[in-house]
């Protein structure tokens, strides 16, 4: 990236006479992803040991930079105002003697900025590492193929019988604590019963009395008949029309 | 970069496309200095289709243009890869079947009798496009209301050989009552399952009425 | 259909999933009573590897799940094939995300003092929403920031078999001034000038406490 460039060429003194284009600088400038970048790019640009940063030249390059963001009006983070600060203080912190009675010696009043860059520049070199990656949808890319007879049906639900009786039970409850109503008084065979007979006489019309009986069935089934037909008599669900006595007895569903 | 062959790309751009392409959109993929002949995209379509012939892609040229996709035989498998999850019935559509059940053959009202609630026409809906009920008559009363009983499918998915293998209610009143204290609290967690599932389920407006249903069934249960 | 083997289903599902698959999916595309073993789904996998070797694509495992990709060999002319170039992100995006993915969880305020710079809830907008990265809590000091970490979509996007794929810090630094050279012609269009910096080697040896750090954040991160 030719931005590199002029910077390392254009930027090492004062621009007098230089000559960037103000949007060109701008990018320029923009880029610095803050004030540690920028401090560690002139570092690096100065082949400086970071161990033993020069303070009072860093500080002054520093604030070249920062004078020209001011200039161009680019919107300078706060953040590098308080670089400078910082910048500053470790400067005239240098300028104190040093106690050299003092056993141990005493922090270097660069330290805490030399641990904040070697751990910034960590980051960045893992951030240049990640953006070097290969990446889906820049040096890979996924295969998309289409299905042949893809159904979108969706499975239905299955209830389990515990499923259903619990769900009956909590209506038994509200019922116990109501108790307007009595679900039902018939066994559930005669239940049946009269939804099947409901059913044959809703689809045959007028249906012969004794042909709903099945001998087969034995005495109970027949018993289980009959109370149902009785039932849904009773309930005018069905109609029961014998023309003459004796004659055969028809059902019909209630007109 | 030498070794990879024009019917790698080619093949490469018919997996990543997403939509079928055109011999111009491939010849496309190439820089100009290096863009192949027609007939050379033509062969390398052509050996694509023979060495899928192992595989369970298949190029398929639809309108003059090429995609690789998914032999039939696949889907079997590949429609598990897609299926969602079952959706699952709110409380209001189970007490509405299992009332069904018991006091066949019956009606809304006498279902919302009991029920204390509404019984939206998307519940019986549901009940009636599983197959698990049906209209048996219609009751001679005013407005001359459908009666609903229990099919066969219903008796099948429960595995019972007659509506006689269900406990008889009287059983059931029994362990109800019994547990009338537990169950009142688990209810109340049981009736937010019910909406959780409203939330996923496939048809939206059903299970807003049922959703509602079952707030009122809470607020019921709760008073 | 007795023909179609434990392999091309798994081909095929690959191909058409369009996410990476865990071995648990794979096996759910067989009926229970025709279940491979997971030894026959793995056997299937290495299969499809090295049928894979001869042609576009190559298997990678994300996360425990597998996924087919088109090789990096492949970019050039696949890139011409999509009109979207591929969205850049900021220096500022990505070094939130590179102090987000090596010190996960980590909060906002903790990138900042790194960066040195304040860190815009845009650029965080932008990770959120690619969804490279979520809130996993929330630190309980004062103000209870954000945590954040990387997920799986992150893992996804930058081809990563886990986190632990990711160089540690102190090697990072040994390899960019080895590489700095061709890294700058390889990647003429992502060069970034931070290359610059790293052409200056430092004394690695004075950052012995340095390294341990950086071996400890990244076995955290990969934790």
């Amino acid at each position: 990236m030719s931005a590199v460039l002029v910077r390392g060429e254009a930027w090492s003194k004062i621009p007098d006479d230089l000559y960037i284009p103000p949007d060109a600088l701008e990018v320029i400038l923009e880029e610095f992803a803050g004030p540690l970048d920028l401090l560690l790019y002139l570092i690096r640009r100065d082949n400086i040991d970071v161990l033993d940063i020069p303070m009072a030249e860093v500080t002054r390059q520093y604030m070249v930079y920062v004078e020209i963001m001011k200039a161009i009006k680019l919107e300078l983070a706060a953040d590098y105002l308080v670089m400078a600060a910082m910048l500053a203080e470790i400067k005239s912190r240098m300028l104190l003697p040093r106690p050299i009675s003092s056993p141990e010696e005493e922090a270097d009043p660069r330290a805490e900025l030399v641990r904040r860059l070697l751990e910034y520049e960590r980051y960045q070199a893992a951030c240049e590492n990640l953006d070097k990656r290969v990446r889906v949808g820049r040096e890979l890319f996924l295969p998309e193929i289409s299905m042949e007879a893809r159904s979108l049906e969706r499975p239905l639900p299955t209830v389990s019988l515990e499923d259903l009786l619990s769900a009956l039970r909590v209506v038994l409850q509200r019922e116990e604590a109501f108790a307007h109503h009595r679900i039902m008084r018939e066994p559930l065979s005669v239940r049946e019963r009269m939804t099947r007979i409901l059913e044959r006489i809703h689809s045959d019309g007028f249906t012969e009395f004794s042909g709903l009986f099945e001998i087969g069935e034995g005495k109970r089934g027949i018993v289980v008949t009959f109370l149902a037909i009785l039932e849904l008599v009773r309930e005018s669900l069905v109609m029961m029309v014998q023309n003459e006595p004796f004659a055969p007895i028809h059902l019909k569903a209630a007109a | 970069m030498s070794d990879i062959r024009v019917r790698d790309i080619v093949q490469a751009a018919l997996l990543v496309a997403g939509e079928p392409l055109t011999l111009e959109r491939l010849g496309s993929l190439f820089a100009d200095e290096a863009q192949p002949e027609r007939a050379t995209l033509l062969d390398a379509l052509e050996e694509i289709r023979i060495a899928c012939a192992e595989g369970p892609l298949e190029l398929q040229c639809i309108d003059r243009a090429y995609r690789l996709q998914t032999r039939a035989e696949y889907a079997p498998w590949l429609n598990r890869l897609f299926a969602e999850r079952p959706a699952r019935y709110s409380r209001a559509v189970l007490e509405t079947l299992a009332i069904i059940a018991y006091r066949q053959p019956t009606t809304r009202g006498e279902i919302e009798a009991i029920r204390g609630v509404a019984v939206s026409s998307d519940i019986i809906k549901t009940l009636l496009s599983r197959e698990w009920i049906r209209q048996v008559g219609t009751k001679e009363v005013p407005g001359r209301p459908a009666l609903y009983g229990t099919t066969r499918a219903f008796l099948e998915h429960f595995n019972l050989t007659s509506l006689g293998d269900l406990p008889s209610l009287s059983e059931l009143r029994v362990v109800a009552v019994d547990q009338a204290g537990q169950a009142a609290e688990a209810h109340d967690t049981e009736a937010h399952d019910t909406e959780a599932h409203d939330t996923e389920a496939h048809d939206a407006e059903a299970h807003d009425a049922e959703a509602h249903d079952a707030e009122r069934d809470r607020s019921e249960a709760a008073g």
